[in-house]
């Protein structure tokens, strides 16, 4: 990965005269964290790459007799499965794209704001403080066709009054919209403590060329801000594929299937179905493709980190 | 059932529960053996407290009860069964889950346990206990709680005169609580009435429906369609153990047929929903739905003026027949203790305590009991007579959802393709169908039924 | 080759590898009428990709470092 | 940037559109808080009432009845152990990542990765292996078993530590060498720097680390499920014990949910203007 002729610098900085080498010294430093890491992951990852090659129903004798690739070719061929990578797919692209436009629209908003910013930005940060399995209850309750808010003021100013949650056409949105709730502001935050961050000297000199608004945002604030955008949109894809606490919450999956995500359809297969032999399946498809992804998404970052790292 | 054979029920109820009170003299707090209880979160929380002491007094046993979601009671218990903790001595299982406890061996039979009990084993209402103590010929607990299906409606709607006089010119029969599924769609029909219209005389503020149904993302939804295909004299699961998908394709109809005349909300509720409905004076009546919920449903008549309740048999005399089942982990390591205190709960005295709290008993002797009937309890107790018709309607009744050992594992399945359909995604006939296919994946093939 | 290169593309040689498999398991196999066969014959194909991968990472990498070396000597000579 | 030309009715129609999206976000959260003080006729009603007289009753409820303080106690205790934890270590492991290029990004890599196995997949794993620990006298002593704190402080450490050590690296990286360097020759120590001169500067982003860790650690709810049965439970366990055979109260649940989420709405308040500089995650350099 890295490009970096490593010559001889170490020597060099072994000046000191330290009780150990600067190489002990930086694998003591990421001991502590790796000891944890070695054992909670790789120890649940043996686990389930061994059952995934085995019949293993929980309820009938736990883990089972070796049967092959047939557990990869079943998930393969299961419709479930792949209707349920569908609706992951769907609504990371919709509740991304969603989270990343409002909220670097709202930074925008508040950034340029003269007062209040304080207070805008302590209200803002309320959402990120819940739970999903808490405040996705009160949505239900917002939801709700007979007693819920939010068809209560539709009816009001006569708009018509949707089934948020049981209408199998708009229930997957409902949870995006949910999600957008929670995850808007996160975006929003970032990038406006991005915004707050620039240096101020390149845009005075734009100022001064007479640059217009808008070619100030895409030649001088978007690629200073991009690194950091860059971030937010990894960090909410990843949490994004894994959504599991709004579903459980707010449809449990329904009406139908239309709004199980994988991870919603790995619990219903692990501990509901108590099939670990498939559950473990998934989540190793699960894990290939977030590796895939991510390889293609992180390596960027890390070269960035490990270029800085091995700079003088 | 005669006056004598219920006192001699008492009688031997009430021995069996004070047999070992004797042994319990002198014990002190640390000699206590603990047990575990794992049930329902916020389950009369107070009168199980009052009972959990009851027994306490008499065992030296100390009783540590957790509380858990009901909606993942199954997966939390199946887990401490499968990872042999012995965390919970006792647990608490539905109907259907009877079966795959008892066969995998996470629960311990307590034939020989009853062996010299059996006037406590013949009180457990003899419909239910077929449905929930038994699976090939072992006794597996007892159940201590039921929410076996009926019909509650509101009453005073269906006692209006200018109501009744309506609907005799419009469907040509008397208005009365129904007897048979047609009815039942008349009726829903009739009470559907938009906002502005008049209900018993009076101008609606906001839409009245005429019916209240769980189509939410729960299983409940099967617990309401089970009285429709078992009252065609149909199951879930054929002999066979496969799914009969012509007959859950005519219940799935019949099911939609009434979905329109629910509330948007169907889609999204389950029991306590409807309830709120009908405490919000939203709903007319109920479809096949748990008895258990009367004291709730009661509520109505002091929420919404002019409102009483009543309760009867489902259509067709056929409903759900739920309870919940108490029986000890295999892995518990105190079983005798753990015995004691599932005789002791689903036991005469507790039940009665229990009944007197608002829970609905499982028992004949507590279910028959004058006390119960007496009209200054009807806010907790109205439903008993009900439930005693219910139980000798049903007298000898089996199904094969109960019996097999997937049981647990359909019944947390089935919900997803009736529900497809509840929302209009599929038709009846793909609902059926795709039951009967995840049925067949679940089991592998044709289910095993286990008699 | 270094160490860190060699382990690059070790690694993604075998997720080469595993996509594979996935790939011939939901869309090839079912061209073949036994399934042993088509196993075999995955493996054999799976291998021979991800082997020739991490071969040409490898070309590819000692390549770079001679030319890279080339480059600091030129450097240096130029400097005497 | 566009200050320059506001005049009052772009400014009003500014203020106006945050309002709109304050509300937004603020309504549902403000609901359930009403929620919390309705009596429980005034709940399930249709329309929803706006009007009613406010009570206590449900605070009672969930804390007398219910012991929902408990819930509090120990989440309180098991999140900011947690934090501690995945700071300490995560800040070590970062520094070294961001210093000395351990394992040249690779192991950087691999801890990330670990992130991706989804948690429904490792949580039967780890229900067994803190089962199996818990048997032992080590982890009796330590408290690392079923339904002890212990088993979920290392499951959420676990869980936070990639993401805290990739948040953290960034930062440290901003933290120009020349100073540890003079510190270096000023004859300290390594770990003496690091206390006294590294960690002292990379303090906004250690802080946001934190506080991610601990809403983190504070709202999560399958492990706290899974591996807790009653003594070590965690308020998303709690507020389930509020979903009852009657159906939900949702009462009670508004107060418990309200208490529950209290704290973490204070301190991340407290902590907010801390935070804004470290939300850049050191990505913004000027």
């Amino acid at each position: 990965m890295s490009q970096s002729l490593s010559v001889s610098l170490p020597q060099q900085r072994r000046a000191s005269g330290a009780v150990i080498s600067d190489r002990w010294f930086s694998i003591l430093l990421i001991a502590p964290a790796m000891a944890v890491i070695l054992v909670f992951a790789l120890l649940p990852l043996v686990y389930a790459l061994n059952v995934s090659f085995r019949f293993a129903d929980l309820t009938r004798g736990g883990i089972g007799d070796f049967v092959g690739l047939d557990n990869y070719r079943r998930v393969l061929a299961d419709r479930a499965f792949w209707a349920s990578v569908g609706v992951t797919v769907k609504f990371t692209l919709a509740a991304v794209i969603l989270e990343m436009v409002l909220g670097i629209a709202i930074a925008f908003l508040i950034h340029s704001a003269t007062k209040g910013k304080g207070i805008i930005r302590s209200l803002m940060v309320l959402p990120l403080a819940t739970s999903a399995a808490v405040t996705g209850l009160f949505w239900r309750y917002l939801y709700d066709t007979q007693f819920g808010l939010i068809n209560y003021f539709l009816g009001l100013l006569h708009l018509p009054q949707p089934n948020w949650l049981g209408d199998y056409t708009i229930a997957l949105w409902s949870v995006v919209l949910f999600d957008v709730w929670q995850w808007t502001p996160f975006v929003a935050l970032i990038a406006l403590a991005g915004l707050q961050a620039l240096p101020k000297e390149p845009f005075e000199a734009a100022e001064l060329d007479g640059a217009s608004t808008f070619r100030v945002l895409r030649t001088l604030t978007f690629p200073m801000l991009k690194p950091v955008l860059f971030l937010v949109l990894v960090l909410r894809t990843i949490d994004s594929v894994r959504l599991y606490d709004a579903v459980a919450v707010l449809t449990r999956g329904g009406p139908g299937t239309v709004t199980e995500s994988m991870t919603f359809y790995l619990y219903r297969t692990g501990l509901k179905l108590f099939r670990m032999d498939y559950a473990s399946t998934m989540a190793i498809f699960f894990l290939y493709a977030m590796l895939v992804a991510s390889l293609f998404a992180l390596t960027p970052l890390l070269k960035q980190f490990s270029n800085r790292a091995s700079e003088g | 059932m005669t006056n004598l054979l219920r006192k001699s029920l008492l009688a031997a109820a009430f021995m069996a529960s004070t047999a070992p009170a004797a042994l319990a003299q002198e014990c002190n707090d640390a000699d206590r053996v603990p047990i575990t209880w794992s049930t329902i979160a916020g389950f009369y929380t107070d009168a199980m407290a009052k009972l959990v002491s009851g027994f306490e007094a008499k065992h030296c046993v100390k009783v540590n009860v957790v509380n858990i979601d009901n909606s993942q009671l199954y997966n939390k218990q199946v887990i401490e069964m499968v990872g042999e903790t012995g965390a919970y001595d006792v647990v608490t299982l539905e109907t259907s889950e009877k079966a795959e406890f008892a066969e995998n061996g996470f629960i311990l039979p307590m034939t020989d346990y009853f062996a010299d009990k059996k006037a406590q084993l013949d009180d457990v209402a003899p419909t239910l206990a077929a449905l929930t103590t038994q699976y090939k010929n072992d006794t597996w607990g007892l159940p201590y709680y039921t929410y076996t299906a009926g019909y509650i409606y509101r009453a005073d709607l269906f006692e209006d005169a200018g109501e009744k006089e309506a609907f005799k010119a419009k469907y040509g029969y008397d208005l009365a609580a129904p007897t048979t599924w047609a009815q039942h769609r008349d009726i829903a029909e009739f009470f559907t009435r938009k906002k502005g219209d008049k209900l018993k005389g009076e101008e609606l503020t906001k839409d009245f429906y005429g019916i209240g149904m769980m189509a939410g993302p729960f299983p409940e939804i099967q617990d309401e369609m089970s009285g429709v295909l078992w009252s065609q004299g149909s199951d879930w699961l054929t002999d066979e153990g496969k799914v009969p998908v012509d007959a859950v394709e005519k219940a799935m109809n019949d099911y939609l047929a009434l979905l329109k005349f629910a509330p948007p909300a169907a889609l999204t509720v389950t029991y306590d929903g409807v309830m709120n409905q009908m405490k919000d004076g939203q709903i007319a009546q109920t479809y096949s739905f748990f008895l258990d919920q009367w004291p709730n449903a009661v509520q109505t008549e002091t929420s919404v003026p002019g409102a009483r309740m009543g309760v009867a048999e489902a259509p067709e005399k056929k409903a759900y027949i739920g309870g919940f089942l108490l029986a000890v982990s295999a892995s518990s390591a105190h079983p005798k203790e753990a015995m004691d205190f599932v005789a002791y709960i689903g036991g005469h005295d507790a039940q009665a305590e229990f009944a007197k709290a608002g829970g609905t008993s499982t028992l004949m002797s507590v279910l028959s009991d004058p006390q119960f009937a007496d009209p200054a309890n009807r806010t907790k107790t109205g439903h008993f007579s009900t439930l005693l018709t219910i139980f000798d309607s049903m007298k000898g009744f089996r199904s094969n959802l109960f019996d097999t050992p997937f049981g647990a594992k359909i019944y947390n399945t089935m919900q997803i393709p009736l529900q497809a359909a509840a929302a209009g995604q599929i038709d009846a006939r793909q609902a059926a169908e795709q039951l009967a296919e995840s049925v067949d994946q679940i089991c592998g093939g044709p289910c095993p039924i286990g008699k | 080759m270094s160490f860190s290169q060699a382990w690059d593309a070790g690694f993604r040689a075998l997720l080469l590898y595993v996509g594979i498999v996935f790939v011939w398991l939901g869309l090839i196999e079912g061209l073949f009428s036994s399934q042993s066969t088509s196993v075999v014959v995955m493996n054999v194909v799976a291998v021979a990709i991800a082997v020739a991968f991490f071969l040409r990472a490898r070309r590819r990498a000692v390549a770079e470092r001679a030319r890279a070396e080339a480059e600091v000597r030129a450097l240096v000579e130029e400097h005497i | 940037m566009l200050q320059r030309d506001s005049s009052f009715a772009k400014e009003a129609l500014r203020y106006g559109l945050i309002v709109l999206v304050l509300g937004f976000i603020v309504f549902p959260i403000f609901w359930m808080i009403v929620t919390s003080f309705k009596p429980a006729a005034d709940i399930m009603v249709s329309p929803p009432r706006f009007l009613f007289t406010p009570t206590l009753e449900n605070y009672y409820h969930a804390i007398y009845d219910k012991n929902f303080l408990f819930y509090i106690k120990n989440t309180l205790f098991i999140s900011v152990a947690s934090t501690i934890l995945v700071v300490v270590a995560g800040s070590l492991a970062a520094y070294s990542f961001a210093r000395y290029n351990v394992g040249d990004g690779h192991i950087l890599f691999f801890i990330l990765s670990t992130k991706m196995f989804p948690a429904i997949a490792v949580i039967l794993p780890y229900f067994l292996i803190f089962r199996d620990i818990g048997k032992t006298d080590a982890g009796r002593f330590l408290g690392i078993g079923l339904d002890q704190p212990g088993a979920l402080i290392i499951s959420y450490t676990m869980f936070n530590l990639p993401f805290a050590i990739w948040l953290l690296v960034s930062f440290f990286q901003d933290i120009p060498r020349e100073l540890e360097h003079s510190a270096r020759l000023d004859g300290l120590s390594r770990l003496k720097v690091l206390r006294k001169v590294v960690f002292p500067l990379a303090a906004p982003g250690i802080a946001v680390t934190g506080v991610f860790t601990l809403i983190f650690c504070w709202n999560e709810f399958l492990f706290a499920y899974i591996l807790t049965r009653k003594a070590a439970s965690t308020v998303t366990v709690g507020v389930e014990s509020f979903f009852t055979l009657q159906g939900i109260l949702w009462g009670p649940v508004a107060a418990a949910a309200t208490i529950s989420v209290l704290p973490m709405m204070v301190f991340v308040l407290a902590m907010q203007r801390y935070m804004v500089r470290g939300l850049t995650f050191g990505a913004v350099r000027g």
